[in-house]
């Protein structure tokens, strides 16, 4: 990893360390997952993203991403052909705007990082129309974008993710006690009280992922 | 969970490829990425294609054919079909004329034809989608994603089917398919959940004596739960919000449907349909046309859903006109 | 138990009313003592009967139609009939050239029908007896009531309905039913029991990692029950009594009939059939003719029946011959 | 009904009160006797027959039979046109045969009541073909005959009933080793065993309503 450096950001391994973080995280909690959906849903959002990053997995297996921005555009293509349900378009736009955010940079810092996430935020509300409070990932994603900001002046790529991985977090636990107005749970009225949103715990575990490599591949850079 | 499958992940894929052996004379099964096309089809023909995820048998796939539809999309279990196999079958079904997109109305079907009508569009193929929404379960709409499509769907595909058939165009068929989800509400229940192959365990809880209604098509929950009631009660709660809807007027002709959700036999559907006939016929309308059994499925679910459908004349020889696929055939 | 009935002691009426208001173009229902008769039948053509306890829906009014049924006696649930509606059926299905009882081997259905037949004969109507005997599940007909009429009774009807409908003889539509029944073997299994309405619990307790191999259409008991199997596992157990028994040689055409018991979604069926197929043809057979779905029931028991008819080209002509019924419809 | 009298034998009156009797004693024992048929059959033996006995309850109300052999035939006819199955032709069958045997007779006397019950087993051998053992209604109506025609000898017509009822009993208890070889529950083979016969356990209760109908015509008329 530490070959492409990372002084200058988080490179292409990094992003390819957080899609296989990711697809592990996603694994792990794929039962997890659909259980949450299953509450409020359909009970297939564990077993939707489960297929999609063992893809992105399988995809990695046989061409190497150069830049971040070409990881991201695997994983968006991928996820947008393989996860199906509202959560495939959705993470699948998410990453294409990403991937169109940075463009074909080497390394992402910290400017860009938050660049991507708000770029990945806003694309996932342009597909979905949902606004903060109506019990979707974007009660992850908004909070993750703001403190991700605020991390930014002066903080280190791997802080940017940690603000956004702890706030996304938090924003998935702020989810129990609404109403869902937007995917399949808003047929449930009342009865969403008291559930956390999938996407919503989702997008904390992959926003987790993404700390989590940025903060091994900080390691990683230091011991070369 | 005991189910007649092997792998629950290959559940679909198994199941598709044997329907496609059973019926060699109609249709084609592309299996990766999957999707079922028709045989014969006469070539400049507005295609019709439909899809959504799988468990919702004989919906749509059981519907490709003669006079109904020129390709199906069959998702995983209750999640979505993604673009990359939208976007083949609407190649499939193009013979020139452009295709129509029959979607139901859940975030993910909408998000994913959307996806897959634009970049369809971007190879040249003109693409208009009939969005249905017939689902009177759903009260508010502002503050939800919008009423779901269920039954509706199946009387969406028949007659707008009828009217590609016919030689409409593609702006033609696309309006007659709205003009049926316009005039056509649905109401269902759960008497029992259904599981999931791949989730192994039950969608929801619905305790012996509790039934859930208002039920979409994928196991989720309803409207509300109410203690059981006998098959009178509950055609009666299910038609009340379908008609308060609808506001059919005395004298209208209509359609009835009564769909089992894939557990209820058919004997039980009979005496819901029964008594629906006695509370339209009250009234004032003219029950014209009829459809019992099970259509639109929510794998082994016990329940059943009931469609009105305000016919006029033109719906109505649409629906008449001869369909031959695999689970609806008439006139040929 | 939770089904779409309102008093469980008017369960069949009620629903035989349903299905008489749904389908009032094909069939008359006769209230009082209950049975069911076709409309517009050709006068002077064999009359074809069937019945039995009810619970076996489409079974056996939905085949009352074109080419197949001119009368149907549903009996309670799992009950059979009594000669005081079978005789009224009689003579309604008889137009002078006499009337073919087809009855499934079961105790009841023969004694009842027996009774039947005699008092028919008796006020000069000639009446031929077709016993279905298609259950390879019971092994040794001696120490046993015999083999027991199955899926097969689906396919004795339609083929000497339309041997009946094109104008043979009492005498020759009663031999190609018979002809049907030589050649056809049926196996079922059960995922699990059903509930008889007035019973109110199942018939019988199958834990949630047994299934009952062998089953009847009455929620019986069947050969043997053993821990739960895939689909492709039990259809092997299913296929193989059917081949020893029926000994078709490698060439022989046959028909391949995936019935589901009523809870079991289609979806599984057709993953039942995709390995049958394989099967036969791995036996060197050619399936000319497929039948999937829900066609002979067991209330909403999950499982499923395999039968496999041997075809000869009289009886693929008569199996392709145009039917007309609620229940089974083409070529017209 | 000691104003037709009994000194003769039983009259039709008795055989009134016993097919009342035998309405209420298989009403009460609709849910048992399904119950056995549910062990080893299809679970519709109680409802079967009390379908039929009610039926017959209510043609009582109409008419009254003129002899026993009235009521027998009236009691045949309802029992095949109404309760289905194997219990109908067979039971039906039974009280036919029985009323065939007795002809016009106004009252029944031990001589007379052997002959109605040998002619209705016979009839029940004749339609259903099952041999002793082979856990059917013949082994409670086989030992009943040969108990009945044992204590014709000298005994009143009551105590031809009361054997002929306690023989069923036991019979009918007998059939629970046996393995099934007519009607449903020969399928089930060794899986029979263990398990009362249904149409026994029926035929010995419509027969203990004989007895008891035959016992109190007895004290009815030894108190007139
Ligand atoms: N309109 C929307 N905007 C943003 N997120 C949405 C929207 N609709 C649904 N979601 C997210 O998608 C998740 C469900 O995904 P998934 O279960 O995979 O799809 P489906 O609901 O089609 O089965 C929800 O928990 C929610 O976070
Ligand atoms: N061949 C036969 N001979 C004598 N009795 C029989 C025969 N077949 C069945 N029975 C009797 O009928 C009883 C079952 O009656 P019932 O449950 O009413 O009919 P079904 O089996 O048709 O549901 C059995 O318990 C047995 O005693
Ligand atoms: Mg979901
Ligand atoms: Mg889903
Ligand atoms: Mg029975
Ligand atoms: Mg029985």
């Amino acid at each position: 990893m530490s070959d492409t450096g990372t002084g200058q950001g988080l490179d292409a391994a990094w992003a390819v360390d957080w899609l296989l973080r990711s697809a592990a995280v996603v694994a792990d909690n794929r039962v997890a997952l659909s259980e949450l959906d299953r509450a409020i849903g359909d009970g297939d959002h564990g077993e939707n993203l489960d297929r999609g990053f063992s893809a992105i997995v399988a995809k990695l297996d046989e061409e190497e991403p150069a830049t971040p921005g070409a990881a991201f555009k695997m994983a968006a293509m991928t996820l947008m052909s393989k996860v199906g349900g509202a959560a495939g378009p959705l993470y699948g736009t998410a990453f294409l705007r990403a991937a169109t955010a940075v463009g074909d940079a080497d390394a992402l810092d910290p400017t860009l990082l938050v660049a991507a996430l708000t770029a990945a935020r806003d694309g996932v509300v342009a597909r979905g129309k949902a606004e903060p409070g109506e019990k979707t990932m974007i009660d992850a994603w908004t909070p993750a974008v703001d403190a991700a900001a605020a991390a930014a002046a002066g903080g280190s790529p791997a802080d940017v993710l940690l603000a956004a991985a702890e706030a996304a977090e938090a924003g998935a636990v702020a989810t129990d006690p609404l109403i869902a107005r937007k995917g399949r749970a808003s047929y449930l009225g009342e009865r969403a009280i008291g559930h956390r949103d999938p996407g919503a715990a989702s997008s904390a575990l992959i926003l987790r992922a993404a700390a989590d490599a940025a903060v091994s591949s900080g390691t990683a850079g230091a011991g070369a | 969970m005991k189910k007649l499958i092997n792998d629950p992940k290959a559940v679909v894929d198994e199941s598709v490829e044997g329907f496609g052996l059973a019926h060699a004379d109609l249709v084609t099964v592309h299996p990766d990425p999957l999707f079922v096309s028709r045989k014969n089809a006469k070539t400049g023909k507005v295609g019709l294609l439909s899809g959504g995820g799988s468990g919702h048998e004989p919906l749509h796939a059981g519907y490709v054919g003669f006079g109904m539809l020129d390709a199906a999309v069959p998702g995983a279990v209750f999640t979505s079909p993604t673009p990359d196999a939208i976007i083949p079958a609407t190649v499939a079904a193009n013979s020139g004329a452009g295709v129509v997109h029959i979607v139901k109305n859940y975030t993910g079907d909408v998000l994913n034809f959307e996806t897959a009508a634009e970049m369809a569009q971007a190879e040249g193929i003109e693409v208009r989608t009939v969005l249905v929404n017939d689902d009177v379960a759903v009260e508010d709409s502002l503050y939800t994603a919008g009423r779901r499509g269920v039954g509706g769907t199946v009387l969406v595909e028949k007659i707008a089917g009828a009217a590609a058939e016919r030689g409409d165009g593609l702006d033609a068929v696309a309006a007659i398919g709205q003009r049926v989800n316009d005039n056509v509400r649905t109401m269902g229940v759960a008497l029992s959940a259904c599981t999931v192959p791949h989730a192994g365990v039950p969608s929801f809880e619905l305790a012996e004596n509790e039934i859930e209604i208002g039920i979409g098509i994928h196991g989720e929950p309803g409207r509300h739960r109410i203690p059981m009631e006998n098959a009178d009660g509950i055609t009666d709660r299910l038609l009340e919000p379908i008609l308060a809807d609808l506001k059919p007027a005395a004298g209208d002709k209509v359609l009835l449907f009564v769909n089992g959700m894939g557990g209820t036999p058919s004997s039980e559907l009979y005496i819901v349909y029964r008594h629906a006939v006695k509370v339209l016929e009250a009234a004032g309308l003219g029950v014209e046309r009829s459809l019992v059994g099970n259509y639109i499925t929510a794998l082994e679910m016990q329940g059943c859903s009931i469609s009105v459908l305000r016919l006029d004349d033109e719906m109505t020889a649409l629906w008449d006109a001869p369909v031959h696929t695999p689970a609806l055939r008439w006139g040929m």
